[in-house]
């Protein structure tokens, strides 16, 4: 069973960095990720999209994510842009960086949304508004596809020394303190 | 494999331990330099003057040309401070 | 691919990390690069393993890429293994220096991440430099994931550095679909890799340019010489084809691990129909196949791994008999109407048993080969086995360009 | 014999150490500049150098023919765009290898100045420890004479032909040497083969100095069948380029720039320009133009070296 997920963002957020701790973590697993970003010239602010792959079977496809079933978005301004939810599958899942935990975003095809507030964390543990490890943590709650502990051995190929801790603390407290409600 | 009829190696190199190319520059020339063994003080500013450093030290303490390669370009005629050196005709040569 | 099952030794990394690691595990002793998107990463990985002691070499920082080609072939002419990276307008800028290598014979490897070239400013994938660039004289090779590009660049050196061949070899990747994509990858041991390369130690040695030798590289051929030189050149190529396969060979007792050489064939072997593609457009291919073959369309995948020399024996052995063969190419041969590979395979028709030939262009400067693109080239094989009348020429993702034909 | 020792022989033989590694026959033109200083640097380094060189007039001699030579010396012949930056792929290999070396560029002002330039420059930021020589005849003689970066204001050459409305090259010459020495290289020098003592120790001390990175040299050295004059005149163009200031003989050691050669009086640079014919038709309006050219650059040169002696290039990163 292969989940295609993508995930939307701003430049600055680590939006890449997401689907590639995701992808690492998998492969901890035994299983097998793929990510990549959607290309354009980066800069920090721009929108930003990245793809990822997660699956119990080698990951052959090199192609973007035309139908994820799940979405991710760190950007909150964005929950309502009618490109994150473009060719979401039925069934989809979406998880949210949003400290207002409203839980009033509906899509047709979206069975499930998780909630965090993953720049609230960020700032609480490593003092900038970078969510993305927090996302991270929260994602592997929310999917159900991951255990905590692959995402924080992971985490040690992206961060060193305090800024691992610090990250690892983001991750496990997404893992933690993610809402999740059924549709 | 082919023979090797040109090349040694797999590549472009050359091998100069093999033996020199060696064009004929003495057949150029139309003057030749001739040195006046007695107005020569072996200073050697035309063996160092010479492009193709054909000026070579005689026993008789004078330079004197390798006419088989000297080009007759009449530098050491030109640089010799004594003007020990004329530039002469081939053509006074011709036996 | 045969994946061995998970180990340590396997990081998720993207195609441009691949490509720096496997050169630091090669030990090069000259590294000279360029940055250009989206080769940048390369050496930025290599400069970073300089900075940390990782990697004993020597790493130049040229001015530009026309240098980083120079120095490399210098330094290999001199003995040293090196490596260079670059891409699209970097390897054209380089491209009198490219010639010059593969003409003085130096075992040079680099990667090139294939970007779009000509004409139009393209910060963009295909395979245009690749194509602009083919007949320079070096041995092409193209990866199709992160893990290939690993296990390309070390088959390289064998390849390259081989007493039988000695000739310059390019490893090509797609550009951002594999630059940027961040998969598992096995990371052999240095040991073992210093075990694959350590064959070329007792070759004999190559001419290398040392002081004091006599030995001079670049002379003028003249008369029969340059003749000489070229047919050598032609024929260490050809050569080349049966030593990759070796390489393969070996290099899968090594490290468990088999692409087949210069082709991978992917369900070919009871296929009516097979596409012929390169690159990282094979693993859409094959996850298609994979549906396809559920549903019991017999459908395969050529896949050609060796570009230079062009692999026509082994094309013609694995397609001879087929009914429709698909040729996808993600770059133009200007002048023709067909794709490049398409071209080049059309003329070896008369072999193939009756096999029809088509041909799809799609994937140009980052346009997706996506999964419906691939069913419809596939369709459209499936038609053209059938005896339905099919375009020779589809441009899979700009349907203007096939009506406009239709319409003339 | 004791008779004859009125004279003794010039110093420049003292520095000639080493055996011309030349075939005696080589097809450089009469009177050529570039033949006398091409047998006279290994001549001095040392016959254990490797010379690279590029298509150009010293291409046909340093250049093989299939597997024979013209020279014992170990040579890289290569392309004019990248030549510094092959001579830097040997380098860098050697210092991996430990293997000791002289690695010397030999390439013309088309080569260093004009399409080879940024790899050249490239060298020498990253200071390279190897030697670069630019022998300059102002133009590309070996494609026929055409106009290069350093041909001099109003030369004639055949892609600056003297026609009824364009007579010339109607640009100024650049000074390569003087960019150069802005690199903050160990060494640069000029040197002409007029003042071959003055050249002699120059390569000296570019092979002693390149211990420590990157040397350039710019000969002048000039071109009889290009420029128009008597093969006999070689030497003097060379004297007179020195004593009208149109070429001064300086140095760059550590930064420091130095007169190798101080002319007290200038001559007008007329008695340079009359012994050759690229210069004939130029009007006395013309030459102004030309020795205005030499005065600024004259007065540049002293300027710096006036400055330059207050400074000293700090050591170099790489030691």
């Amino acid at each position: 069973m292969m989940s295609e997920v993508r995930f939307h963002g701003r430049g600055g957020q680590g939006v890449v960095t997401t689907s590639k701790i995701l992808a690492n973590a998998f492969a901890r697993t035994g299983q097998f990720g793929a990510s990549f970003p959607m290309f354009g010239f980066e800069r920090r602010g721009a929108p930003v999209t990245a793809f990822g792959r997660f699956s119990d079977k080698p990951v052959k496809e090199k192609t973007q994510i035309y139908n994820p079933n799940i979405l991710v978005v760190l950007d909150p301004s964005q929950k309502n842009s009618p490109a994150v939810f473009d060719g979401l599958l039925p069934g989809g899942m979406l998880l949210i960086n949003d400290k207002k935990n409203k839980g009033d975003i509906r899509h047709e095809n979206l069975r499930k949304l998780a909630m965090v507030d993953a720049n609230g964390i960020a700032m609480e543990e490593i003092g900038l508004p970078i969510p993305n490890t927090v996302v991270v943590g929260a994602f592997a709650k929310m999917s159900g596809l991951l255990d905590i502990d692959p995402v924080l051995e992971a985490l040690a190929d992206y961060f060193s020394g305090k800024k691992l801790d610090a990250n690892r603390v983001c991750a496990q407290r997404g893992f933690e303190e993610v809402t999740t409600v059924d549709l | 494999m082919s023979s090797n009829q040109y090349f040694n190696h797999e590549g472009p190199w050359s091998d100069a331990t093999d033996s020199l190319m060696c064009t004929d520059t003495g057949d150029w020339r139309s003057k030749r330099p001739v040195v006046d063994k007695e107005k020569c003080i072996f200073c050697g500013f035309c063996a160092i003057y010479c492009p193709i450093q054909v000026m070579e030290m005689t026993a008789d303490s004078c330079f004197q040309p390798d006419l088989d390669f000297c080009k007759g370009c009449g530098i050491c005629a030109k640089e010799c401070p004594k003007g020990a050196i004329t530039m002469v005709s081939e053509g006074e040569f011709v036996s | 691919m045969n994946t061995t099952a998970i180990s340590s030794n396997i990081q998720v990394i993207t195609g441009n990390a691949a490509a720096a690691i496997a050169a630091k595990l090669a030990r090069p002793d000259v590294v000279a690069a360029y940055p250009i998107t989206p080769q940048t990463e390369v050496i930025e990985q290599i400069s970073s393993f300089h900075a940390s002691g990782e990697m004993d070499c020597e790493l130049i920082t040229v001015e530009g890429e026309n240098s980083a080609m120079n120095a490399v072939m210098a330094a290999s002419l001199a003995g040293g293994r090196v490596f260079t990276a670059s891409s699209s307008w970097g390897l054209v800028f380089m491209y009198d220096a490219v010639l010059a290598t593969a003409g003085a014979r130096a075992p040079v490897v680099m990667v090139n991440v294939n970007r779009e070239t000509p004409g139009i400013i393209a910060v963009s994938s295909g395979q245009q430099d690749m194509i602009s660039t083919r007949d320079a004289g070096w041995i092409f090779l193209i990866a199709e994931n992160c893990q290939e590009i690993m296990d390309l660049v070390l088959q390289s050196y064998r390849l390259a550095e081989d007493y039988d061949i000695q000739l310059p070899v390019m490893v090509h990747y797609d550009g951002f679909f594999l630059s940027y994509l961040s998969e598992g990858v096995e990371i052999p041991a240095q040991e073992t890799v210093d075990q694959f390369l350590s064959v070329l130690e007792s070759q004999p040695k190559r001419t290398m340019l040392r002081p004091g030798e006599k030995l001079g590289v670049g002379t003028h051929g003249i008369l029969g010489g340059y003749m000489e030189l070229r047919h050598k050149h032609v024929t260490a190529m050809e050569r080349s084809k049966a030593k990759f396969d070796a390489i393969d060979q070996e290099f899968a007792d090594i490290f468990s691990r088999s692409y087949g050489g210069q082709l991978e064939e992917y369900l070919t072997e009871d296929a009516d129909m097979v596409l012929v593609g390169s690159g990282s457009m094979c693993g859409t291919i094959k996850s298609v196949i994979d549906e396809q073959r559920e549903k019991g369309v017999r459908i395969g995948l050529v896949k050609i791994r060796m570009y230079r020399p062009f692999p026509h024996q082994a094309l013609v052995k694995a397609l001879k008999g087929k009914k429709a063969i698909g040729v996808v190419d993600r770059s133009l041969a200007f002048g023709f109407d067909g794709g490049p590979i398409y071209t080049e395979l059309k003329a070896f028709e008369t072999k193939l048993g009756g096999a029809k030939l088509v041909s799809f262009i799609d994937g140009i400067a980052n346009t997706d080969i996506t999964k419906t693109n691939v069913k419809q080239m596939i369709q459209m094989t499936a038609d053209l086995a059938d005896g339905k009348d099919v375009p020779e020429v589809t441009w899979v993702s700009y349907p203007k360009a096939n009506k406009d034909k239709g319409e003339k | 014999m004791a008779e004859k020792n009125k004279g003794r022989l010039t110093k420049v033989l003292d520095y000639l150490k080493y055996d011309d590694p030349f075939s005696k026959g080589v097809s450089f033109c009469p009177g050529c500049g570039l033949e006398l200083l091409l047998r006279f640097i290994p001549r001095v380094l040392g016959n254990d150098i490797i010379i690279t060189g590029t298509p150009s007039c010293s291409a046909p001699v340093l250049l093989g023919q299939n597997k024979q030579s013209w020279h014992t010396l170990s040579y890289f012949g290569t392309l004019m765009t990248g030549a510094a930056a092959n001579a830097t792929g040997l380098v860098r290999y050697y210092k991996k290898a430990g293997i000791d070396n002289t690695v010397v560029c030999f390439n013309g002002d088309g080569t260093a100045n004009d399409i080879g330039f940024g790899n050249l420059s490239g060298a020498a930021e990253r200071n390279e420890p190897f030697i670069y020589i630019c022998y300059d005849n102002e133009g590309y003689m070996n494609t026929g004479i055409q106009k290069s970066g350093t041909t001099p204001y109003g030369a004639t050459t055949t892609t600056t032909p003297y026609g009824t409305v364009h007579k010339g090259k109607n640009l100024r010459r650049m000074n390569l040497g003087v960019k150069m020495a802005m690199n903050k290289i160990p060494y640069t020098a000029t040197a002409t083969l007029s003042d071959l003592e003055d050249l002699a120790k120059k390569l000296l001390k570019a092979k002693k100095a390149k211990e420590r990175g990157f040397c350039f040299l710019h000969v002048f050295a000039p071109c009889p069948t290009g420029w128009g004059a008597n093969p006999a005149d070689t030497i003097e163009i060379c004297r007179q380029a020195v004593k009208t200031n149109y070429f001064p003989l300086w140095e760059a050691e550590n930064g420091k720039i130095r007169m190798t050669k101080t002319v007290k009086k200038p001559k007008p640079v007329s008695s340079y320009t009359k012994l050759m014919k690229k210069f004939n038709h130029m009007t006395d309006a013309d030459l102004q133009i030309l020795q205005d050219d030499v005065e600024y650059e004259t007065c540049l040169l002293g300027g710096l070296s006036v400055l330059e002696a207050e400074c000293q290039l700090p050591v170099s990163a790489q030691d």
